[in-house]
């Protein structure tokens, strides 16, 4: 079944969805322009904001539930924003508002833990402010109606990141994460806008209400677009996707940008902008599903990305980064379920939602542990945490069952629908799959092991204890959402179906069958990695200082030298090449410049010297004159 | 044959040229460039002679006057330069320059 | 009722009486309320103003001045010309307010006291001369103010720039003026060529046929706009200049002096010569991309604030000049919108620097850090004009840039696609800057650098408002722009763009 | 010829200029000798101006009672339009530089007494003065009024030197620096004699050639053909360098600079500005009246010497300290631009635009000189002017007003907009395209942007650099010396911004060019 068209409304809630944006944009410039004015119920206004969001988001989702599936894509013109080339509008249909709905109901949930966790920062309500600029920017990226406000919304994001990431300003790693996170990710944009422009001059619109897959057959056929136009503007996607999603090969800034506040990270770098990438892969099917080399190559991609973050996840001491490499392996999962068409669109949103919730829970979890531990994020000076904070630990651990695919809970179904439709695209793909799920097992019960097990390795001045109730009430809520949530979405295809009006039906629906070969062969991996991680970090003893490691233990630690390649082959080329323009800027074309002032002024110091000053030489000048004269008239005038 | 006049002429006047700028005394210099205005004077007068009016003769006329006027101008400054430094050399005179 | 006029005349009686008064202080008030009235009679004219009007040239006014030279003053405005007016309106009395004290000597690294009057009086006429050049519609009106103009500005930063500052001064002026005495040329051969007996603009257009001809018309004129402007390689003077002129007078350089040059190719060299325009394009496209791309790069590798934003000014007139030269309706409006854009955000980031250097006295990066924490709402407006400077959606510039490349990617993708590139180096030169001075451990005990004070607010809070308002909502600017740029492109006779599936051109709407 | 000879004509009316000034001129002389010292200067200063005035008063008339169609004076003087403009410019620049002359401190007391010797001494202190001063100047602006309205080459050499002689004198009679002054009149004055010697032989050659000196005449044989090419073009080579001479042209240009700088500034005002307006008179009527038929043979020739001119003046201006020095080179420039009107000759038309061009720059450039010799002059050390322009550094400061108004000047002459400087060269320079010399405008303006470069570079030293401790005192300007200052000044901006009224004045007496 073909996506459903886009009809214009303006009624009930729809009509008004514009307020999502709104509100925490309105909450975002208050805090900003009153300043310390707000400072004592910043926070608060900014949780309203986000509550209100949600309140208008949920509101939406009913009206539309209400609507008979041919009319579940409404488009909300709001006014002309560049004329002739885009508007200001909103899509509301069902893949933008199960991403509003996580955008708010997380981020609510998140904002109202941050009132705990920040409650001792100075520039809480600067936080929030920020807070709700990210909520507005990210709910404009996935409601926009067409690619140009799309972009203004994933920059927005990025602006939020960016400011959220350096939020601890003073430090110097802070400020240069959070420089390093939008800079690649503006590498990511500019793939982005190139594909903007290719698919402005192919079909002289960025509307999505015009780029149906009918509209690109449709040019295809008639030749008024090449195969290897498409196909450039679904690379020139992926690349936008890349930045934006942590995926190879732009995957270098996620896991500094841990230098944020936990809510941040949980926020921002898990549950909602880093899964942006997948939503632009999905939002444009139309192009992908016309293009099968670019959908390949967004499979191969988020293997390659979900490989690398679960080994990278393996090496890492410190919990946030841990997680950080963890959320780029899942995202990985998505970006190959997005890449496999209608079926693997539906488990790609359905993990993405599932993660949204889970890892959320877990970092907000690490949030809850640093909290107690002084802001100690080395795991090796962790351990047996679970007696002083069973809530944290609690819920931590659903997240991790949750997410290592336990039977039964959100991971398990979301992950693993992903993996069979792989198989049935890609064997290799699929296995490969498989096997970044076992090592998933690993990581994450050797996280949970070094935290919340085993002798405790605290630092002295370490007093644990567990966190208020504003902190621990969304945990436990996000935890219910990791428990239910997979089997609610994947159970008789619930999500697909709600999503087909979006972006299609495929022509077989999917059953659900627990005991395949690969859905066996996972959970044996993964229980295999968990066996292994106890018998490492669960019943051996934890050395507080990290051994040197094999090559590859040092290989993910270095993040498989992502960094280093990039210093390799950008930065220090960058800064040569900079210092190297500078100076040919200088003493090049300055120095042309300047050397001919000089050259003149010199020519004029040495004529001046004719000037002798003996009345006898200016008399010979005059006669040589004369002469020259003459003599040139003679030739002149006898030609 | 006129044409010995005016060779005679251009020759005076290459002498009072050549003269103006070998020499250096002021008084001899300024001699060299009456000799070239009597070149000129020679000129005109066997231009006159060739072309049969008596322009050229007149003109010869004016030029000695003018000459006579400039030689009083050029004694007066010369005097008054030689009173000052002592030497009619024009060599000497190169304060300004370049 | 003689509108252009009255707004070339006020500031110019504005800045005789300002040269009058007695006190310092009352020549600075004097100043700043002529610069509003001046801005208010703007208002109501680009109130008055009709975007849909037949005729080419509103409130035209034309006085025979120079008949031996077929010389009129004639001025009036299309959509191009006010927004650059309005541009300038806006920015000035701004600037007289941000230059509050730059010319008493106070500050740090203040130069040594100069005439206050004089500084406040120059600037009220180069105001003049800002609003004449943009509305003269007589090629040799529009030449003696484009010449004029560079001795106000000659004098305020030879008098009160910085240590280089008449070294800069020299090198601006001679530079400007060598490009403007090629120019003079062209004009001249215009003139005798056209031989029409007039040099009013619209009775120019189209006369001279001959392509040779045309060729070297444009070239006179390309290059004394390339000088202006200024494009890669004839760029030199500005670091030098921008960086030595105090942060008002640069603002007022680089945010709108230069915008002549890049105006007169849009108005001059488009619609005069077009064939030779058509000619020259690809030589243009290449400079201008080699600009977008040079000046990045270079102001990445600066060590000095107002160099680097002087340089990063260089890669956006590189924008510029591509959208005009891409000679399409999109990319045409966008340079046009891009050229008062600019004059916003790259204004806030000088006055932003000014404040900061008039804090400190030095505008080496490395003498400063961790502004953040004892500086925020410096640091805050700081980050917003940076981020307008990266073109970052949301803000004005964005809406131009992002005009600017579809409209080039439409006719010519290569260069766009490398334009865009310098999307992401912005990123590099303006994040890295910020990174450098305003985070990180803070330098200094927090009563080193106050914070802003409120005239300063006023002075920056405009800005950010325009430039965010823009940035969201473009079209009422652009619904003036667009009719005037038509015009202009129609007049180059280059067949329009078309997607190319062609029936769904126009949709998106 | 039957022996009979009939009294010459003379249309006194015509010439009443002329006389007038002579006539003064005489009359300052026998004041000279009859007159006691001390009256003298109050009879002659009054003289003078009246003099002037007068000789400009009747060449109004002269103008308004409209222009003959013939030469005067047995054709000797041709009182035409172009003619009638010069004399007006004369007139008034020379009154305006008597202004000048008027203050005390630019004359020795006593020519003849020598330098630091007791007798100077105390001629100072009896307060002589050289009163000679007034009629020299009034002969010699009687020279100028009759070279440039010459209509053959005899009386153009008698008014060349009747110009000159007065002006050799002149020279040297600065007070401060009497060395520098004597030196420059004796360059002057030697030169000068070479020179117009070479300009009387030239004049022979072409008697020969023409078997006339009517330039009438001279043109009406170029017309028919005939042998002895080479005769005619060596003895107009040879005038040419006269005239070159006295106008300052590359390669012929090595005086100015030192006379300039040499002689009273007051003088050297009177020569920058008059002589160069009487020289260029007298070679636009040698070359497009009489030579105007070997048009194709001396264009080329005048082509290298304008575009060496301009160079030579832009470049060599460029490294000069002195600031009288550094105007000179300027002139020498101003006067290459100049030039490329000169070859801009073509059909009737085509000289109209290009002679009207060439009026209008001659009466805006001399102005504006007079002006910025004037400002030289009330910028002064204990020892006379301050001529090094280290001294002018910061003069901005200390008197701003002065400054400005000398900054204006140096703009005009840059050649910036709203400055009288640039209609001038905007009207010589669209002539020069108009008559297909674009290459010589090119040259021109590159010129001219080098150029800017040594007037920029004053301003700076006035403005942006700070005073020197013991910087140069200001001179309370005489009444005199402010009046022309003023005046340049206006003249400045009114043909900086209104130059219609002159330009038609100029179109007026150009259209009808030179009547032969």
């Amino acid at each position: 079944m073909e996506p459903a068209e886009i009809i214009q409304h303006s009624g009930g809630v729809i009509g008004v969805s514009w307020l999502m944006v709104a509100l925490p944009l309105l909450g975002a410039a208050i805090l900003l322009l009153f300043g310390r004015r707000t400072d004592r119920w910043g926070h608060l206004l900014g949780v309203a904001m986000s509550l209100g969001a949600f309140a208008v988001a949920v509101a939406a989702f009913v009206q539309l539930l209400g609507l008979p599936e041919a009319q579940r894509r409404q488009g909300v013109r709001l006014y002309e924003f560049i004329p002739g080339l885009a508007d200001m509008g909103l899509l509301i249909d069902p893949l933008s508002i199960s991403f509003a709905l996580l955008i708010t109901g997380v981020g609510s949930l998140i904002h109202i833990y941050s009132i705990g966790y920040m409650s001792h920062d100075p520039g809480r309500r600067r936080f929030f402010a920020y807070l709700n600029l990210f909520v507005a920017a990210m709910l404009l990226l996935v409601l926009a109606d067409n690619y140009v406000v799309l972009f203004v919304g994933w920059e927005g994001v990025g602006l939020a990141s960016y400011l959220l990431i350096g939020f601890w300003q003073f430090k110097p790693t802070a400020a240069a994460a959070a420089k390093k996170a939008f800079i690649v990710n503006r590498v990511g944009d500019f793939g982005l806008l190139i594909a903007i422009f290719t698919i402005w001059t192919t079909f002289g619109s960025v509307a999505f209400n015009e780029l149906t897959g009918g509209a690109v057959d449709g040019a295809i056929s008639s030749g008024d677009a090449s195969q290897g136009t498409i196909t450039a503007v679904g690379l020139l996607l992926l690349l936008g996707a890349c930045g934006k999603s942590a995926q190879l090969p732009l995957q270098s800034w996620l896991l500094d940008a841990m230098e944020g506040p936990t809510p941040v990270s949980a926020l921002i770098h898990a549950a909602t902008m880093v899964t942006a990438g997948v939503y632009l892969v999905v939002r444009s099917g139309a192009f992908f599903e016309a293009a099968p080399t670019a959908q390949l190559v967004v499979t191969i991609v988020g293997v390659a990305t979900l490989l690398a973050g679960a080994i990278i996840g393996c090496a890492k001491d410190d919990i946030k980064k841990g997680l950080a490499g963890s959320t780029m392996s899942q995202i990985g999962y998505m970006m190959l379920g997005a890449g496999l068409g209608p079926v693997g669109y539906a488990f790609a949103i359905a993990h993405l939602i599932a993660h949204g919730f889970f890892k959320a829970n877990m970092f907000l979890g690490a949030g809850s542990v640093m909290h107690a531990m002084n802001d100690e994020v080395d795991m090796r000076k962790y351990g047996g945490l679970f007696s002083v904070m069973k809530v944290t630990a609690a819920t931590f651990m659903i997240g991790y069952l949750a997410i290592i695919g336990f039977p039964l809970l959100s991971g398990y179904f979301t992950k693993d629908g992903i993996i069979e439709t792989a198989m049935e695209h890609n064997q290799i793909l699929g296995w490969l799959a498989v096997v970044g799920a076992g090592i998933t097992g690993f990581y994450m019960s050797r996280m949970v092991f070094m935290t919340f097990f085993g002798k405790r390795r605290w630092a002295d001045d370490a007093h644990p204890h567990e966190s208020p109730s504003v902190m621990t009430v969304p945990l436990i809520l996000l935890s219910i959402g990791s428990v239910f949530l997979g089997a609610f979405l994947i159970l008789d295809n619930r999500l697909m179906r709600f999503l087909a009006p979006a972006v299609g039906l495929p022509e077989h629906l999917p059953g659900f069958h627990p005991f395949s070969v690969p859905g066996l062969t996972t959970l044996a991996l993964v229980a295999v990695g968990v066996v292994y991680a106890w018998f490492r970090y669960g019943a051996a003893e934890v050395p507080r200082l990290a051994p040197r490691g094999s090559f590859l233990t040092t290989f993910a630690r270095r993040d498989l030298y992502g960094d280093a390649l990039n210093e390799a082959l950008f930065m220090r080329p960058g800064q040569w090449l900079a210092r190297f323009a500078v100076f040919f800027d200088n003493r090049g074309i300055d120095g042309l410049v300047n050397g001919l002032a000089a050259g003149i002024g010199g020519t004029s110091g040495r004529l001046r010297r004719i000037q002798t000053g003996y009345v006898r030489s200016y008399a010979l000048s005059i006669l040589f004159g004369a002469a020259v004269v003459v003599g040139a008239l003679l030739y002149v005038g006898n030609m | 044959m006129t044409t010995h006049y005016l060779v005679l002429s251009a020759l005076l006047f290459a002498i009072g040229a050549i003269g103006v700028l070998v020499r250096r005394n002021a008084i001899v210099v300024f001699m060299c460039v009456e000799l070239m205005l009597n070149a000129c004077n020679l000129a005109f007068v066997t231009f006159a002679r060739q072309q049969g009016n008596l322009d050229g003769q007149i003109i010869a006329f004016f030029v000695m006057v003018v000459a006579a006027a400039e030689v009083v101008i050029g004694l007066a400054i010369i005097v008054m330069i030689f009173r000052t430094r002592r030497s009619a050399s024009v060599d000497d005179a190169n304060l300004l320059k370049y | 009722m003689p509108w252009l006029s009255t707004l070339i005349a006020v500031p110019v009686l504005g800045a005789v009486g300002v040269s009058l008064v007695k006190s310092d202080k009352l020549a600075k008030q004097l100043a700043l309320a002529v610069s509003l009235v001046v801005l208010v009679l703007t208002g109501a004219l680009a109130y008055l103003f009709e975007p849909a009007s037949k005729e080419r040239f509103q409130f035209a006014e034309v006085y025979e001045w120079i008949p031996r030279f077929g010389v009129h003053y004639g001025v009036g405005v299309d959509g191009i010309a006010l927004v650059l007016i309005a541009l300038s309106a806006v920015l000035v009395p701004i600037v007289i307010l941000a230059s509050w004290h730059d010319a008493d000597g106070t500050g740090a690294a203040a130069p040594p006291k100069r005439s206050v009057k004089t500084y406040f009086a120059l600037l009220l006429v180069l105001e003049a001369m800002m609003i004449g050049v943009f509305a003269a519609t007589d090629v040799f009106l529009f030449y003696v103010f484009f010449e004029a103009m560079l001795i106000p500005m000659y004098f305020m930063i030879g008098s009160y720039g910085g240590a280089q500052r008449s070294y800069a001064a020299v090198k601006f002026l001679l530079y400007s003026l060598f490009g403007g005495l090629l120019m003079l040329v062209a004009v001249i051969a215009l003139y005798v060529i056209a031989d029409k007996g007039t040099f009013m603009f619209p009775e120019l257009i189209g006369v001279i046929q001959d392509p040779t001809t045309q060729k070297w018309l444009f070239a006179g004129f390309f290059i004394a706009f390339a000088v202006k402007a200024p494009l890669w390689p004839f760029h030199t003077w500005l670091p030098d200049a921008a960086a030595q002129a105090p942060a008002g007078a640069a603002v007022l350089l680089v945010g709108v002096l230069d915008k002549v040059g890049t105006y007169g190719m849009l108005r001059f060299c488009l619609e005069l010569f077009p064939d030779a325009s058509k000619f020259f394009t690809p030589l243009v496209i290449v400079l201008a991309v080699v600009g977008i791309v040079y000046g990045a790069i270079v102001a990445i590798g600066q060590t000095d604030m107002k160099r680097l934003i002087a340089y990063t000014s260089i890669s956006h007139f590189g924008f510029i000049a591509l959208g005009v030269f891409a000679m399409t309706k999109d990319a045409g409006a966008g340079a046009t919108l891009y050229m008062v854009n600019h004059g916003f955000s790259t204004g806030a980031l000088f006055l932003v620097a000014g404040f900061l250097i008039y804090r400190r006295g030095s505008s080496q990066i490395a003498d400063y850090g961790g502004v953040q924490k004892v500086a925020p709402l410096l640091a805050g407006t700081f980050l917003i004009a940076g981020l307008s400077g990266l073109s970052l959606p949301g803000l004005s510039t964005f809406v131009s840039e992002f005009m600017v490349l579809i409209g080039t990617f439409e006719r010519y993708p290569v260069a766009a696609i490398i334009a865009t590139s310098g999307v992401v180096l912005a990123a590099v030169y303006i994040l890295w800057m910020y990174q450098r001075t305003m985070t990180g451990p803070s330098k200094e005990p927090a009563h080193v650098m106050p914070d802003l004070n409120w005239r300063e607010i006023w002075v920056m809070g405009p800005l950010i408002a325009v430039i965010i308002a823009m940035g969201f909502f473009p079209k009422p600017v652009l619904d003036v722009i667009n009719p005037a740029v038509d015009k202009t492109i129609s007049s180059v006779h280059i067949e329009p763009f078309t997607p190319a599936v062609a029936e769904k051109k126009g949709a998106g709407q | 010829m039957n022996g009979t000879i009939q009294a010459p004509t003379i249309e006194y009316a015509l010439l009443a200029p002329m006389l007038l000034v002579f006539g003064a001129a005489i009359i300052g002389v026998l004041v000279e000798a009859f007159a006691p010292r001390d009256l003298r200067k109050s009879i002659q200063m009054p003289l003078t101006l009246l003099a002037l005035l007068g000789g400009f008063v009747l060449t109004v008339l002269n103008g308004i009672n409209g222009l003959p169609d013939a030469p005067a004076a047995m054709g000797a003087v041709a009182v035409d339009g172009p003619a009638l403009f010069i004399w007006g410019i004369i007139l008034v620049l020379a009154l305006v530089s008597t202004l000048l002359i008027n203050d005390e401190d630019q004359f020795v007391a006593q020519a003849a007494a020598v330098p630091g010797s007791p007798d100077e001494e105390e001629a100072i202190l009896s307060g002589y003065a050289q009163t000679e001063v007034y009629p020299l100047l009034l002969f010699s602006v009687g020279g100028m009024l009759l070279f440039a309205s010459a209509n053959d080459l005899l009386a153009m050499f008698v008014g060349l030197e009747v110009m000159s002689l007065p002006l050799y004198l002149l020279c040297g009679l600065a007070r401060h620096r009497r060395l520098l002054s004597q030196e420059a009149s004796v360059k002057y004055f030697l030169l000068g004699a070479f020179s117009s010697a070479f300009f009387l032989y030239g004049t022979a050659l072409i008697y020969g050639y023409a078997g006339s000196v009517d330039l009438k005449a001279i043109s009406a044989v170029l017309t028919e053909v005939s042998g002895q090419e080479t005769l005619l073009l060596v003895g107009l080579a040879l005038l040419g360098v006269g005239l070159l001479f006295k106008i300052g042209a590359a390669p012929f240009q090595a005086w100015k600079p030192d006379v300039y700088q040499g002689a009273p500034t007051a003088v050297t005002a009177l020569m920058a500005s008059t002589v160069l307006v009487a020289a260029f008179g007298a070679v636009l009527r040698v070359f497009w009246v009489a030579l105007g038929g070997l048009e194709w043979d001396w264009k080329p020739v005048m082509w290298g010497i304008a575009i060496l001119t301009m160079i030579v003046g832009a470049i060599l201006a460029i490294t000069q300290t002195e600031i009288k020095r550094m105007l000179a080179y300027s002139s020498i420039a101003h006067a290459g631009f100049l030039l490329t009107g000169v070859v801009a000759i073509g059909a009737a038309e085509q000289n109209r635009q290009a002679l009207s061009a060439i009026l209008f720059y001659l009466a805006a450039y001399g102005f504006t000189t007079v002006g910025a010799f004037a400002v030289v002059t009330m910028v002064r050390d204990a020892g006379g002017e301050a001529g090094h322009l280290s001294r002018w550094a910061g003069l901005g400061k200390r008197a701003p007003v002065l400054a400005g108004i000398f900054a204006f000047f140096l703009l005009a002459f840059a050649g910036i907009p709203l400055t009288s400087g640039f209609f001038g060269k905007y009207a010589v320079f669209s002539a020069a395209v108009a008559g297909d010399a674009l290459p010589l405008v090119i040259v021109g303006v590159v010129s001219s942007a080098i150029a800017a470069f040594f007037y920029v570079r004053v301003i700076v030293l006035m403005f942006f650099n700070e005073p020197a401790v013991d910087g140069p005192s200001i001179a309370t300007p005489t009444v005199g010396t402010s009046a022309v200052v003023a005046l340049a000044a206006a003249a400045t901006v009114v043909l900086g911004v209104f130059p219609q009224p002159v330009l038609d004045l100029a179109d007026q007496a150009a259209s009808a060019l030179f009547i032969r």
